[in-house]
């Protein structure tokens, strides 16, 4: 039985299934033709996207992509399913959602406002109908803020994570990455360690470690070690300065159960970090990070497209009111986004569905050495995502990331999306940073290394 | 003050192979950083392509018994396209292994993304292993080329171990291309979750876990997953308890 | 006899001369590997860019990388230095400059007053050195301006070329589509078509057809067909109200042998033009474009790599003070550049080259059918360049040029770069809008349709 | 004013078969508009790809004798990455043509970027062309695969011509596929520049110029060609004295 099917160029095309519909209509990528897929044809993906242009949206309400009754990400989404901040757009199809999307009635305002009213699959149908820079002119309205030590999202600004790893988790060698990381100004969303061991003492060891470097220099900024959430759970139990909870998180039960984590985990230990009361400008005090490619690569896609199940892993974080949101984009590998241009869509496409979702959405901009990708295509990617008005990027010494062994931004990047596109760091950060002596009137990093010594010398 | 004006980055920089302290060109990497960073990209695509040399792999192991599978990944190419394939035996590949008694632990030796990992790392971190590990049935170690970690489970149901132990490359890294990774699973078989292993990463000789180390925390989960019959997000990785249970004699 | 080698990874890379050097060093590009002489591997690229690091500036003031006997350009390159400009960075390597121009010291008005003293060749050699977000930087750093009847190059400001190409030459056809283009704001930096047919009569009446169009409405705006040189001296001496000189032009005198065009006939075209004194606020003439792999198309490469032969033909526009030079970036197609990231990188470079020489650059941002690329590569690019601050780029009805064969950008993508990235036309030609009730008070195209409607309805 | 209301695009758009009128969502274009061009892009792509039927071609051009050569591009892939070698003919090519007598104008129908355009336009032209050249020699017409316009020259060379009137499919558009350049060299020899060669392009029937008057065109300017000794930038199209010439039955 054929649900959908167009006439297109004199051949009849058919999809049986919204999923294989869904999927048909996405830009290539490596990861849907693995999971065989993707569209069988370039026609064949217009005739996709033809069809789900048609689609109205309400149908995504219903016939939930991924059983209700098995996935208790499905069951979050229609469960808190806002149909009054839906009403507005209840009657269009998603081409028509899409071109409102674009319209000047649909202000920043008017967007925060729809968020609740949407799911992941109405936003992943109206991402797939898109072009590049359709993406960025929708983005670029919605201001989504979130805070804890400061705040995060303002127009304008830029946050940035100041990535410190290494690959024994040695403490001095962290704190060297960490300093050369706050001379350009890097680590106003936060300061996070992933750990390369996987135990509670080291994972503690390092909080405490950020935490005296932190009040030492008196910086408006929260930290994190990126390890297990039962770790984080554990930690608190021990008394370690916890500022944000982390956890991987993606868009189907199964995948998560892989990732060993559930929604009452991720609740349950957001409750413990809020009893901290930490945070001194907000609380928000969860910090996730998503990625297309992860439910496949854990076989827990229920034949769903790469890029809707990420959208779904979004539902996840925003049942947990985060601080920060971001997509790892290329960090898997080439199995899942072949090359610079499949990352550089992803990543786009990503920003999108979390900023409508009312996501503080930020972007690792990465690829692997397996990719066929370099930093020209980081460029590329970094720069679009700044314009689009992302939340924050994620930057590391030089770009590279010696534990976890890909490439990243480099602290240099922030400076010069900062210094010469002219965005700034959240406001309580930056004027610490010129109370340091390290930013010149308006913002901009200083040329001279004065700053950078005063802090290096000072520690 | 002086000292630090000159390079304060001097004393920073010894305490990690991280990239800090390259100055700036207004806020870019200046070119000399550019185009190291630049060659070390050529050169960890290159590890990513290299192949593991089966015969040396063995011959470094000896005198333990070897026996080489390979994946359903027919070549390279393939291997990186379809993460699938480097999960399954090859066709006929798993009668190599039906044969074998049933052991406690089998060490699976993987190529995955970089086999120089694999041939520089994976002889020494089993023979440092070993010996923490008497009193347990050891089987033979199976080399598994264009293989995943995933890989393990069948090969570890196949030969009927309680226990794996594989040894995998870890993607190659811009400043270290020879990393090498340690997944434990318990009661392997095909479906296994990743959250069901265990795992130990950033094995490497350029700042990384060195091979007592490793071995000694592959010993200590060894045996607490055997006693346990467990591995995965239930079994934590214990600093003390590790410290404790390591009284072998100290090879480094 | 090796000149210039370096011992790397163990292995030593020899390249015998300063041009093979230069070719090496280039990113990875389709038409360096047709000539033969792209770098053999990824090593060998970055060996050579190392080696192009040390080689002095100087050097290319002597070595010619096209004999000074055989060509009439590197006369024109060698005879037109500046020695007095090039002063301030005599001194420097390749590298060295690559760092200064990063640099803050390296502000816009000292890049401007540099620009006599840069040979194409040592752009071009900085530009292989630098990464996307390099070439972006700099760029934003230099502005050009240019005048005829509108001032195009102020901060803030993006022009645009309207191109209403027909396959025959259609006189209602080219107005139709010209008057969309006016509904989308676009046109101010010129209404150029390209005729269908080679005849000095239909490129008269085609001008003259713009010209009515431009005088009934009052647009302040120039016009040109983009004939041949011959033909537009014809023209001029025949009456017709030429506006502007066209002409392609490459980066060797055999190349432009093929494109049947001299420096001196461009000289002569070029005071014609300007003897006609039509110009309202400023007399730049001339219109030229240019577009890597030319050269080595018509086999007159000399051996050098196509993106160092783009850049000499900036020399051949440097040298007719132009109102406007654009690069047709992904137009000739996929043997010169193969895809999207090819034409992206190709974009940026083509930009940085020509605004370091002093040009009003702009570009053509575009693709073949045979070219592995699509709209959304252009969303980037044109992004990018917006960002980088470009002079103005070409837009064409629905992105789609029905007699050229190609797709460029479309109307709506100039109206996206302005209403979302919040650019603006020349202040006369914005003006012009204003009063045609086509834009809302902060400059941006308003949502509906009235503007048009009036403009349509007059016509 | 009211019409104008509804559709103020509906006069204009009978003018030009360019995307015109399409409407804005915001400053972007309408999912419609949109899809289509997708579409179109999902098709000229293919016509890329597609080969020539030479036999269908011959058979169109019959009773014209042909003769048909392969350049030194193997495939279309091959063709698409390696110009210069759809420019040369293929090893032993040139064997087939040293045979025939010289002639005054030698027709060649090259595949190019489009065989769509060839498949459906070369023949008419030349029926169309033919009547208007009575009275000079006309040799076989020559169809050559993976072709580029320059082939013509060696061809012309070889056959003998002293001059080529190449018909070559112009690479796709999204809106016309199938579009026919007609390229003239006069004296064609390996090495002729374009400068010294004229175009006339856009030989289509969806708005383009049309059999007839590309006919008339082409036969003006062969009679000029060989009158003047040349074609290239010295021989300009001149609008009036073609229509004056064209004095030949319309057949339109
Ligand atoms: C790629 C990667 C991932 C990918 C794996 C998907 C894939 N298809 O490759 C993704 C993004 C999904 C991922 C997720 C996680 N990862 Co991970 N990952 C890596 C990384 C960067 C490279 C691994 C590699 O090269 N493998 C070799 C190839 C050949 O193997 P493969 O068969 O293709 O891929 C398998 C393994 O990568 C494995 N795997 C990946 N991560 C982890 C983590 C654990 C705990 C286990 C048991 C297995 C595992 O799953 C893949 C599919 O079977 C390593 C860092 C490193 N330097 O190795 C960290 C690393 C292994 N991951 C780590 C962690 C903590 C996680 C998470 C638990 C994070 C979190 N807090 O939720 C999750 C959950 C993993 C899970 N499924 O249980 C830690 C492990 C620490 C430790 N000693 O236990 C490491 C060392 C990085 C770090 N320090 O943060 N990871
Ligand atoms: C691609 C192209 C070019 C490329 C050619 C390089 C290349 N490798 O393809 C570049 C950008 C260099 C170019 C330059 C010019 N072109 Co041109 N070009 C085209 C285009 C868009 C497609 C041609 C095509 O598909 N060819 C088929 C393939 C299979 O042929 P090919 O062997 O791969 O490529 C050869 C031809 O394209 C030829 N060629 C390309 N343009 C021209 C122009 C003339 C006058 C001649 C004789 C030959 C010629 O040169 C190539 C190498 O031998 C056509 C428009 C169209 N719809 O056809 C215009 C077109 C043919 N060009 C045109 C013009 C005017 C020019 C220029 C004279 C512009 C100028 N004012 O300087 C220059 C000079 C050309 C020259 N060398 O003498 C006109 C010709 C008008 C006419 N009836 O005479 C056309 C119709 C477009 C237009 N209306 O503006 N062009």
């Amino acid at each position: 039985m054929t649900h959908y099917r167009i006439a297109l160029g004199g051949e009849t095309l058919r999809f049986q299934t919204l999923a294989a519909l869904m999927a048909a209509a996405t830009p290539a990528r490596s990861g849907d033709a693995l999971a065989g897929i993707a569209a069988e044809s370039e026609v064949a993906r217009v005739a996709a996207q033809m069809i789900l242009a048609d689609v109205p949206l309400k149908t995504f309400l219903t016939d939930a992509l991924v059983p209700y009754e098995v996935d208790e990400i499905t069951r979050l989404i229609m469960d808190s399913h806002d149909a009054a901040a839906f009403a507005p757009v209840a009657h269009m199809t998603v081409g028509q959602f899409r071109d409102w999307l674009l319209s000047d009635a649909a202000t920043g305002p008017v967007l925060t406002a729809l968020a609740p009213g949407l799911t992941p699959e109405i936003v992943a149908a109206a991402s797939k109908l898109m072009r590049n820079r359709d993406l960025i002119n929708v983005t670029r309205k919605i201001r989504v803020t979130s805070a804890f030590r400061n705040t995060l999202g303002l127009p304008g600004r830029l946050g940035s994570r100041l990535q410190p790893n290494h690959p024994t988790d040695d403490l001095r060698g962290i704190a060297a990455s960490t300093l050369d990381g706050l001379t350009f100004g890097c680590g106003d969303a936060v300061i996070g360690i992933n750990p390369a061991t996987d135990n509670v003492a080291t994972a503690s060891e390092l909080l405490t470690m950020l935490e005296d470097l932190r009040t030492r220099f008196d910086i408006p900024t929260q930290t994190c070690v990126l390890t297990h959430v039962t770790n984080t759970i554990e930690m608190i139990e021990g008394g370690a300065p916890v500022d944000l909870v982390f956890q991987s998180v993606a868009g189907s039960q199964a995948a998560n159960e892989g990732f060993g984590v559930t929604l009452s985990m991720l609740q349950e230990a957001r409750e413990a970090a809020l009893s901290l009361n930490r945070g001194t400008v907000g609380n928000n005090v969860m910090y996730l990070e998503t990625g297309q490619g992860s439910a496949l690569s854990a076989n827990a896609h229920h034949g769903i497209d790469q890029q809707t199940m990420e959208a779904r892993a979004y539902a996840v974080c925003r049942a947990v009111d985060p601080l920060l949101v971001n997509t790892v984009v290329g960090f898997i590998g080439p199995e899942y986004l072949y090359d610079g241009k499949e990352i550089i869509r992803a990543g786009l496409e990503d920003h999108f569905c979390g900023k409508l979702l009312g996501l503080p959405m930020g972007c690792d901009v990465c690829y692997t050495n397996h990719a066929e990708a370099d930093q020209n295509d980081m460029d590329v990617l970094m720069t679009l995502l700044t314009v689009a008005g992302v939340h924050f990027l994620i930057a590391i010494p030089g770009a590279d990331d010696i534990m976890l062994n890909y490439q990243s931004l480099s602290f240099h990047d922030m400076a010069f999306l900062r210094n010469s596109l002219g965005y700034k760091a959240a406001p309580e950060f930056e004027a610490w940073l010129s109370t340091m002596g390290m930013l010149t009137e308006d913002g901009h990093l200083i040329d001279s290394a004065a700053g950078a010594q005063r802090l290096i010398g000072a520690s | 003050m002086s000292d630090l004006a000159k390079d304060p980055w001097a004393k920073l920089r010894a305490a990690t192979p991280a990239r800090i302290g390259l100055g700036r060109a207004g806020a870019a990497m200046p070119t000399k950083a550019t185009l190291e960073f630049q060659f070390a990209h050529a050169r960890a695509r290159d590890a990513v392509h290299s192949e593991l040399n089966v015969e040396m792999l063995a011959n470094d192991l000896l005198p333990l018994e070897t026996i080489q599978v390979a994946s359903a990944a027919a070549d390279r190419v393939t291997y990186l396209r379809r993460p699938d394939l480097g999960r399954t035996l090859g066709q006929g590949e798993a009668a190599k292994l039906t044969e074998q008694n049933p052991c406690d632990i089998a060490f699976v030796v993987a190529d995955g993304l970089s086999s120089t990992a694999m041939q520089s790392h994976a002889a020494p971190v089993i023979r440092h292993t070993l010996p923490k590990l008497q009193g347990l049935g050891i089987g033979p170690v199976i080399i598994a080329t264009q293989a995943r970690v995933a890989i393990g489970d069948e090969i570890g149901a196949a030969i009927g171990a309680k226990l794996t132990v594989l040894l995998v490359g870890e993607r190659p890294g811009l400043t270290v291309a020879d990393s090498l990774g340690a997944y434990l699973t318990y009661e392997p078989r095909p479906g296994t979750r990743d959250s069901a292993r265990n795992c130990l990463s950033n094995i490497h000789t350029q700042g990384g876990m060195d091979y007592e180390t490793a071995a000694t925390k592959i010993a200590w989960l060894c045996r607490e997953a055997l006693r346990r019959g467990l591995t995965g997000t239930g079994l934590k990785e214990n600093a003390a308890a590790i410290a404790q249970a390591d009284s072998g004699p100290a090879l480094r």
